[in-house]
């Protein structure tokens, strides 16, 4: 019985200097993973998801903390691309997919108070003190921020124009097919 | 704006999924009427029971998922996996055998993965390996062919036969049934026969089975017509048959008295069935030129050995099943060299 | 003939001797085959005896500004404004751009949204104008002595001429006409395929006007220095074939190939044409002049013969009107503009039977939801389809792996699986078996026995890749200035405290400064300080540093409406 | 009356977060053993009882140890653990270790256990492990039962055969034969069996889940209930 | 400091592995025993379903003999043979034997032969037949291998030592002759092994089993 | 020679490990979704699990055995199992940050692997001298890595199949295995013993 305990103490203690070493030897810096995971969200920053920001949201999930479709502005993709990356189940967005939108600011109305420009977190919105404000358009990610801080509410939310250059094929309905039309 | 966006082309071919199915149930008339020739109406039962259960199991499930069922039906598919499944069981089979087996592959092997196109087995063979390890001995009692069985049914008789299990007064199961030639082989062997002394025996005609070798050769001519109908390709057939043969060959030289001729091979059990028609299956099997060679090679392969060397008298339908598992695989590592992509 | 001799003439006369060597051999060209391919009902006899006629001058010409692959062009004009035929309405805008010319004169009624013929039946902007009935000429002016023009100039004449590829892509012509850093390109193939049934435009062109194909295609030449030229035709439109042989050997053009290719779908894409005339293969995600090829449809070479022999830019083309669905099929000559629905008139209106209008060919053509749409530079058939000539449809089923797509495509392509990947929204994986190289020619959907609309789920992907893409650029900029505001936030944080830090060490360490004057001086230090901030706002308002031209434009307009509003108020206060 | 965090906890382990069913780990002794209800309780037991300890022990010592050996401790503790349990087996239960063989000590790799030390044991203190060990091995057990019984019914007809395995000779007369003169579905005793069996078994939970969530939900308390009713069958 | 967290890490390695090999040594040294009659029992209860208990006194378990034919016993590997005696008096022994030509591979038999030469009994300890079909010459499938006992090699005659299909006395099952067949075989060899060493098998008896090999067959 | 290539066909086929004896069924259920992870996991695995039954024997041979503490097994067996695994880490990483790249996310996975403990025991059970140990462990590895990239092209295809909802995910996953267990049962019996 002595025997038998010291020789797996022995192998252990062999086997345990190893490991510290290794471990010491070996030691990974940051999470890869957070970054990858980062890289898949939209950057809308819109907080939809319950965490302050994209980042913090990708630190959750890699944590293992927060579940993968919990970011509506990234619908279907972003759960598909991220179970891709971490092997997990693709499940439903959280709330459902949303359409498109960006922000518009009835310049008419606008007191130029720069309480949107303050809540807008992709400084899309251009504007000084006591001036009109205006929505860069091509900048604005449609995260809704904004809306709420007016004090005259002349912030309005528009779904994106589509044109037939940014036109996206729909999705084939089976029964579509060969039914004349004309 | 217009209310639905219809893509081109606007034209189409005359291929349709019903045609095709019924061109490889049409191929299949010959054979089944060998069978029914050769075995007796235990065939033509097992065929009523297979579709009959294949219609109704497949109508189910799509009940229960709520599609259209008629529309469905009408691909012709579930009928050429039940007529595919039940030329391949026992001419005497109890009903519940062919049935069993023909939901199984309905409902597990192609249902449950969604239906038509979507298999990665190929469902006949899956109900037929199902019945196998499950139901040994049921699934080993053939029918003997005409001429070498000492009693005959009738049509009722097998009837009564399949539904009760019973027989008419004074026949035995033992009088209407015999080993197949492969079994018998294989069993022979294993006692230190040799394959000369082995194919003395009764069952044996020309160069395989007594009638067995007819009923390839109707299977044969109803696979040449597929081919013609370009239904298939010969990719698969001779890629099986070559394999096959050419291994056999290769052992029948090196011994003759352990290993049987090639021709016994090629003209056995299951082999001309499942070239032609069942490593054939499109679904299941592997879709570009090289990997359908592949596939076919490797089929080839796998029948030889289990034949030889392995626990069952014939390995058609493992042999597909284990292809099967390998498709995806094969058709990935075997595409083709897109246009304007390097070789390589 | 004219040509002057330069050194690299001789060896071009060299080559042409010795293919003049025995007529034969120009015609034996080694031929190759592409993978795949379609035997289909040509259909073509529908429209093919019909001569080209012109089409009736309409009221309203309805002009979209993109007509072309490339950026909108720029409208000159404005509402009111009285046009010539040939006047240039709309200019380039950018380098892969082509500018728009009046088809006929009148006044410009509208610049406004309108329906445009794309498949999404969405509007666009469109310059309309009124026809005045005069078909007045601007002045233009030919130039006869072309081949004096050094290639940027000729590239010029073509790109001003506003010519894009008439065979179905619409790419500005003068681009594939710049051999750039290649100073040798070998090739120079004409498209005269014309692979789709029902089209006939491109045969009676070769039939009627061979000789414009010929001094397009030597201008063409001439622009690309080119080695060879070589026509490739389709073994079934042998008058076409024979008309150009004759004015080949009429004007004594042997250094011109006139190859006659076999009939089978898609033998007129570009690829598939280069593949069976050189066996060469065009790179993917590249150009065909990345192997020193380059290849334009017959009807663009004659549209450059007009450009530079005659001074007319690209105003009408050829449009095969055809199909069961219409009475008389004719062959057309349009003015670009000209709305479907004159077209169909003119050829004695539609049957009841008719189920579908599409434009282009029934391959590939799209589905026009309306008559009420105008032709465009690309537009070269309209075809309307009776539910007989769809063939065979049955429902849709899943796919069944028969490989029968596979074997028809012409790319070489696994189509089935674009279908499964397309099918489950899996972009990734169908771009690993190359969607991009899908080519849109239909061949698979025509085979395909469960009636899969295989080319529908194509495009839904790339388009939902591209959309994709656009979104991921946007989201990368959201990201950075997410990241820089933050940052600049960090920093403003910090210098805040810092001063505030500073504020009180200074306040900790001076107790004597406890003074009345002190304070008062501290306090107006604070006030200036205060007032230069708010002065410097006025100024410089936030957020201006790194902006984009983009945004700076359209911060200019927001000041623009800004100042027109404020005119405006002022106005109503008076 | 366990408090409500402790009945997620239970909930967790025996439904929403079940080893075998949804975290698909453990997978080989449950597919293994289970061609009989009376094997799979067996090893479901034993597997119950090394959670219970491991999670334990771990809790017990989780202030202890350093981050960098941390899963060569566990690995440790866990399989000395194991090795007690199998020694004692071999000593009470002679019979049924034959038959479960070397599923015993793999119990060390079930990986559910490391991952209820390192997951949930080495942050949570004993109390609160020892129920989590306890209802995920319920759990895991629950699975192994249901499954051992769904293939001894298809495979043999009977249920509870062989119960003096573990309950002593008494308990012979355990056996139920459901199907009097049954064929025997071989299938079901056979590898696939195995297989297809927890497939079904984890698509009906499917069917559960999705019953439940489509109808308004019952009380809270119904959640370790069901598992429960599973358990007793 | 790096060597200081290996010896540390190393240390708590080694602490854990005490305590865990301590439980587990602990648990042996109280299930030793018990394990070890456990074993005992086992083999004692299968060969008391052949041999009755009232048949000898001694302990056969432990009056056991290692033989060895490749031929007759169908396993290279040595074979195990339990001897029970009365009253000192050679009562019967049990032999391992091995089935090589099973349909699937080896059948392991325990084979209970009388010091007459007849047999006492036959089971199947281990085979991998298929189920439903060859496995039936498991007792707990049928009593197909209960039919064994009192035979010997005379009885039946030697040519009738086969199954029925064969033109023997042994019946088959239906669809599976291939097991019966073999084991009919075995068995038979194995009662002409004994008939062979029927002398020294019982040779070298008292309860401390000697590590004796048997003459070689021939 | 022979009997090295039995227990390969054994190992491989007729008793593959995933489909017939059970054992390493997590991570063949686990990382199974995407080809390309199911390659690097069974070349990670097929390494350590040959190193550690070459371990596993000797630590039995000389140690455990000689000492007569068989009944410690499991235990030392894990722990060579660990210590295996985190030396292979170490040394690819050290040796091929490409290789690390490829295999070093699988590598803490094995340790949980049953096949891994399951052929150390397993060899001892069958008294398998150095080489066969090597050989089994080889073999095992080489089945577990078969139909684990089979398995995974079948996923993949089935992933875009329409699978009804509550069969999607695990359930026809175990199904398709069960199918496969199935296919597999056709080699049976050949290799006899
Ligand atoms: C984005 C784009 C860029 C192109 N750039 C060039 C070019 O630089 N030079 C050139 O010769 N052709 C260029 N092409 C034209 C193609 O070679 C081709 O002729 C054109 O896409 C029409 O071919 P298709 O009708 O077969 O699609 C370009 C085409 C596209 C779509
Ligand atoms: C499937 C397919 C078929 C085509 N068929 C023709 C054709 O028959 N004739 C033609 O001129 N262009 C055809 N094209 C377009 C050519 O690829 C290419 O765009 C054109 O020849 C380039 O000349 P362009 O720039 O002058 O239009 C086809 C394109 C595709 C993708
Ligand atoms: C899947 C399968 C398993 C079989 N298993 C056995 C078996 O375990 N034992 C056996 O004797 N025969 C078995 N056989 C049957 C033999 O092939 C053969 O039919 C029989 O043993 C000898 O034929 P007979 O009984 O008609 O004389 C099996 C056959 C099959 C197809
Ligand atoms: C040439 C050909 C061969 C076929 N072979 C089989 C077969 O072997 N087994 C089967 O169940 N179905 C077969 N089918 C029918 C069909 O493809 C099959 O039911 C699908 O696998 C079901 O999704 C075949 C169909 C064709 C066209
Ligand atoms: S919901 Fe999505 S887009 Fe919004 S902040 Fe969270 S991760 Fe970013
Ligand atoms: S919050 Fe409203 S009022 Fe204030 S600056 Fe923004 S848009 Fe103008
Ligand atoms: S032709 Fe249609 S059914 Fe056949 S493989 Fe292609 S997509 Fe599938
Ligand atoms: S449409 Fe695309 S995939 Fe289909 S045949 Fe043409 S090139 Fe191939
Ligand atoms: S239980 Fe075997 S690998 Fe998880």
């Amino acid at each position: 019985m002595l025997t038998a305990i010291l020789a797996l103490a022995l192998l252990a203690l062999v086997f345990g200097l190893l490991l510290g070493y290794a471990s010491i030897r070996f030691k990974v810096d940051s999470d890869p993973i957070v970054d990858k995971v980062d890289a898949i969200l939209p950057q809308t920053q819109c907080g939809q998801c319950g965490f302050p920001g994209c980042h913090p949201y990708a630190e959750a999930i890699a944590r293992g903390e927060a579940d993968i479709n919990m970011c509506p502005p990234g619908g279907e993709t972003v759960v598909m691309a991220l179970a891709d990356l971490l092997g997990r189940d693709a499940k439903p967005v959280e709330g459902g997919a949303k359409e498109k939108m960006i922000a518009i600011i009835d310049e008419q109305t606008c007191i130029g108070c720069t309480l949107c420009l303050q809540a807008c977190p992709v400084d899309a919105i251009l504007g000084a003190a006591k001036q009109m404000h205006t929505i860069i358009e091509s900048e604005c990610t449609g995260c809704e921020l904004c809306v709420e801080p007016c004090p005259v509410d002349c912030i309005s939310m528009i779904p994106v124009k589509v044109a037939p250059a940014t036109w996206t094929w729909p999705y084939p309905v089976a029964t579509t097919q060969k039914q004349p039309n004309a | 704006m217009p209310t639905t966006i219809i893509s081109s082309p606007h034209l189409h071919g005359p291929a349709n999924v019903s045609n095709v199915m019924l061109r490889v149930v049409y191929a299949l008339l010959p054979a089944i009427a060998g069978c029914i020739w050769l075995f007796g109406w235990g065939v033509l039962i097992n065929l009523l029971v297979a579709i009959a259960t294949a219609l109704a199991s497949e109508a189910a499930v799509l009940a229960l998922r709520r599609r259209p069922i008629l529309i469905t039906l009408r691909d012709g598919s579930a009928l050429v996996t039940a007529m595919l499944l039940a030329i391949a069981l026992p001419p005497l089979a109890p009903w519940w055998l062919v049935a069993v087996g023909t939901a199984f592959a309905i409902v597990f092997a192609k249902q449950l993965y969604g239906g038509l196109g979507f298999n990665p087995f190929n469902p006949a063979m899956a109900g037929y390996v199902l019945l196998l390890v499950s139901f040994p001995q049921e699934m080993t009692s053939w029918a003997a062919p005409a001429g070498l069985r000492s009693a005959d049914l009738g049509l009722v008789q097998v009837l009564l036969h399949s539904l009760t299990g019973t027989l008419p007064a004074g026949m035995s199961m033992d009088a209407l049934t015999s080993a197949t030639p492969l079994d018998t082989l294989k069993v022979q062997l294993g006692m230190s026969h040799t394959v000369s002394e082995i194919r003395g025996g009764p069952i044996f005609g020309l160069f395989g089975g007594k009638g067995w070798e007819i009923i390839n050769g109707l299977i044969l001519l109803g696979g040449l017509w597929l081919l013609w109908r370009r239904v298939i390709t010969w990719h698969v057939p001779v890629a099986v048959l070559g394999s096959l043969g050419l291994i056999a060959t290769l052992f029948h030289l090196i011994n003759p008295e352990l290993y049987a001729s090639p021709l016994f091979h090629l003209a056995s059990g299951g082999v001309m069935l499942g070239a032609f028609f069942i490593a054939t299956d499109p679904v299941s099997g592997a879709t570009s030129r090289r990997g359908q060679l592949v596939f076919g090679v490797g089929m080839g392969i796998l029948i030889y050995v289990i034949r030889s060397w392995g626990g069952f008298p014939d390995g058609v339908a493992f042999a597909v099943l284990l292809m099967n598992m390998a498709a995806p695989a094969i058709d990935y590592y075997t595409q083709p060299r897109v246009y304007g992509h390097n070789r390589g | 003939m004219d040509l002057a001799l330069s050194s690299r003439d001789h060896t071009e006369a060299a080559e042409r001797m010795m293919q003049n060597h025995t007529d034969t051999a120009r015609v034996h060209r080694h031929l190759w085959r592409f993978h795949g391919g379609l035997h289909l009902p040509d259909h073509k006899s529908l429209s093919s005896g019909q001569q080209i006629q012109p089409a009736a001058l309409p009221k309203h010409l309805v002009l979209p500004l993109q007509q072309h692959i490339g950026a909108p062009a720029k409208p000159l004009v404005e509402v009111g404004e009285h046009v010539l035929k040939g006047q240039m309405i709309a200019q380039a805008d950018g380098f892969v751009s082509a500018p728009l010319h009046a088809p006929t004169s009148g006044t410009v009624s509208a610049i406004e949204e309108r329906a445009v013929p794309h498949p999404s039946g969405l509007t666009a902007l469109c310059i309309v104008i009124e026809s005045d009935g005069e078909e007045r000429w601007v002045e233009h002016s030919p130039t006869t002595n072309w081949a004096a023009l050094d290639a940027s100039e000729l590239r010029n004449l073509i790109r001003e001429a506003g010519i894009v590829g008439l065979g179905g892509a619409g790419f500005p012509s003068f681009i594939k006409l710049n051999p750039g850093a290649r100073t040798e390109i070998d090739t120079l193939i004409l498209n005269a395929a014309e692979c789709e049934p029902y089209i006939t435009c491109d045969d009676r062109l070769m039939r009627e006007r061979a000789d414009e194909v010929i001094a397009g295609a030597r201008i063409m030449r001439h622009a690309l220095h080119a080695r060879h030229v070589v026509i490739g035709i389709e073994d079934n439109k042998p008058e076409a074939h024979a008309a150009l042989r004759e004015a080949l050997a009429r004007l004594d053009r042997s250094d011109i190939e006139l190859i006659q290719v076999p009939t089978l779908y898609p033998t007129g894409g570009e690829k598939q044409l280069i593949k069976i005339l050189t066996g060469k293969e065009v790179p993917s995600q590249g150009l065909p002049i990345d192997i020193n090829i380059v290849c334009h449809n017959v009807a663009t070479a004659a549209a450059v013969h007009r450009a530079v022999e005659l001074g007319e830019p690209l105003i009408s083309r050829i449009v095969t009107v055809t199909g069961g669905g219409v009475v008389a099929p004719h062959n057309l000559e349009v003015l670009i503009g000209t709305p479907i629905d004159d077209l169909l008139a003119q050829c004695g209106g539609t049957r009841p039977t008719l189920a579908r209008l599409v434009l282009g060919g029934p391959l590939m053509g799209i589905t026009l939801p309306h008559r009420a749409l105008p032709i465009t530079k690309t537009g070269n058939c309209i075809l309307a389809l009776t539910p007989g000539e769809f063939g065979q449809h049955g429902p849709v089923r899943n796919c069944i792996r028969c490989g029968e797509c596979a074997r028809v495509c012409p790319a070489s392509l696994l189509p089935q699986q674009l279908y499964w990947h397309a099918r489950a929204k899996d972009f990734d994986h169908a771009q690993d078996y190359n969607l991009f190289d899908c080519i849109e020619c239909g061949c698979c959907a025509y085979v395909c026995p469960a009636n899969l609309p295989l080319v529908q789920y194509y495009r839904y992907a790339k388009t939902e890749i591209w959309a994709q893409a656009r979104d991921k650029k946007k989201s990368e900029l959201a990201r950075e200035r997410h990241d820089f505001r933050t940052e600049r936030q960090e920093r403003e944080k910090a210098e805040r405290a810092a001063r505030l830090a500073k504020k009180k060490a200074a306040l900790e360490e001076s107790p004597a400064a406890d003074s009345e004057e002190a304070k008062k001086a501290a306090i107006k230090a604070a006030m200036e300080r205060a007032k230069a901030k708010r002065e410097a706002a006025d100024v410089a308002p936030k957020n201006t540093d790194n902006l984009t031209a983009d945004q700076q434009r359209q911060i200019e307009e927001a000041e623009a409406r800004r100042a027109a509003a404020a005119e405006k108020e002022e106005e109503v206060r008076k | 009356m366990v408090d409500k965090t402790l009945r997620q906890i239970a909930g967790d382990g025996l439904w929403h977060n079940n080893v075998a069913f949804v975290q698909i780990l453990g997978l080989c002794p449950l597919l293994a053993v289970t061609s009989s209800v009376v094997n799979g309780l067996g090893l479901g037991l034993a597997t119950l009882l090394t959670l219970v300890l491991s999670n334990v022990t771990v809790s017990a010592i989780r202030n202890l140890i350093r981050p960098d050996i941390r899963i060569p401790v566990f690995v440790l503790l866990i399989a000395s653990i194991v090795t007690a349990i199998e020694l004692a087996m071999n000593a009470w239960f002679h019979e049924l270790h034959g038959i479960l063989g070397i599923f015993i000590p793999l119990i060390v790799t079930n990986c559910s256990i490391l991952g209820r030390a390192e997951a949930f044991a080495s942050k949570n203190s004993i109390g609160r492990s020892f129920i989590d060990g306890l209802t995920m091995g319920l759990g895991f057990t629950v699975a192994l039962v249901l499954l051992g019984a769904m293939r001894e019914l298809l495979g043999a007809g009977t249920l509870f055969d062989q119960a003096h395995l573990m309950f002593g000779e008494a308990a012979r007369t355990f056996r139920l034969t459901v199907f009097e003169d049954y064929k025997g579905f071989l299938l079901a005793i056979l590898p696939p069996g195995a297989f297809i069996g927890l497939g079904l078994l984890i698509a009906l939970k499917n069917v559960i889940d999705q019953r439940r969530a489509t109808a308004p939900q019952p009380a809270a308390t119904m959640e370790p209930a069901t598992g429960m009713t599973g358990g007793a069958n | 400091m790096l060597f200081k967290k290996m010896l540390l890490s190393a240390a708590l390695l080694g602490l854990f592995a005490v305590f865990g090999t301590a439980l587990v040594a602990f648990t042996y040294e109280g299930t030793r025993e018990r394990i070890a009659q456990n074993e005992r029992d086992s083999l004692l209860h299968s060969l008391h379903a052949l041999i009755l208990p009232e048949r000898y006194d001694n302990d056969p378990v432990a009056d056991k003999l290692e033989v060895h034919d490749p031929v007759l016993l169908g396993n290279p590997l040595p074979q195990q043979v339990y001897r029970a005696r009365k009253e000192g008096k050679p009562v019967a022994l049990a032999l391992t034997a091995v089935a090589p030509d099973g349909y699937s591979g080896d059948i392991n038999l325990l084979i209970a032969i009388n010091h007459d030469g007849s047999l006492a009994g036959v089971r199947i300890t281990a085979h991998r037949e298929t189920p439903g079909l060859g496995d039936k010459v498991d007792v707990t499938r049928s009593d197909w291998v209960q039919g064994f006992a009192g035979r010997s090699l005379i009885n039946p005659v030697p040519e009738k030592w086969k199954v029925k299909k064969d033109g023997g006395v042994f019946d088959q099952f239906t669809g599976a002759t291939v097991t019966p067949r073999a084991v009919v075989k075995a068995v038979h060899n194995a009662l002409s092994y004994y008939q062979q060493h029927r002398d020294t098998l019982f040779d070298g008896g008292g309860t401390t089993a000697p590590q004796q090999e048997a003459p070689h067959g021939g | 020679m022979t009997e090295y290539a039995l227990i390969l066909v054994s190992t491989v086929l007729v008793n593959n490990f995933v489909l017939v004896k059970f054992l390493g069924l997590c991570p063949f259920m686990g990382v199974s979704r995407k080809l390309e992870t199911a390659i690097g996991m069974g070349l990670a695995t097929t390494f350590v699990l040959t190193l550690s039954a070459i371990c596993s024997y000797l630590v039995n041979e000389f140690l455990l055995a000689p000492l007569g503490i068989e009944y410690l097994r499991t235990i030392a067996f894990i722990l060579v199992i660990a210590v295996v695994v985190q030396f292979t880490e170490m040394v690819v990483h050290k040796t091929s940050p490409v290789l690390y790249q490829v295999l070093g996310i699988f590598l803490p996975l094995i340790t949980t692997n049953c096949a891994v403990l399951g052929v150390a025991l397993l060899n001892t059970k069958a008294q398998h001298s150095f080489l066969e140990s090597a050989v089994y462990g080889f073999g095992a590895a080489a089945g577990f890595s078969l139909v684990l990239v089979l398995f995974a092209a079948m996923r993949e295809r089935i992933t875009v199949s329409d699978v009804p909802a509550v069969f999607r995910g695990p359930a026809i996953a175990l199904i398709t295995a069960g199918l496969m267990s199935m296919a597999f049962m056709g080699f049976s019996g050949l290799v006899k013993g």
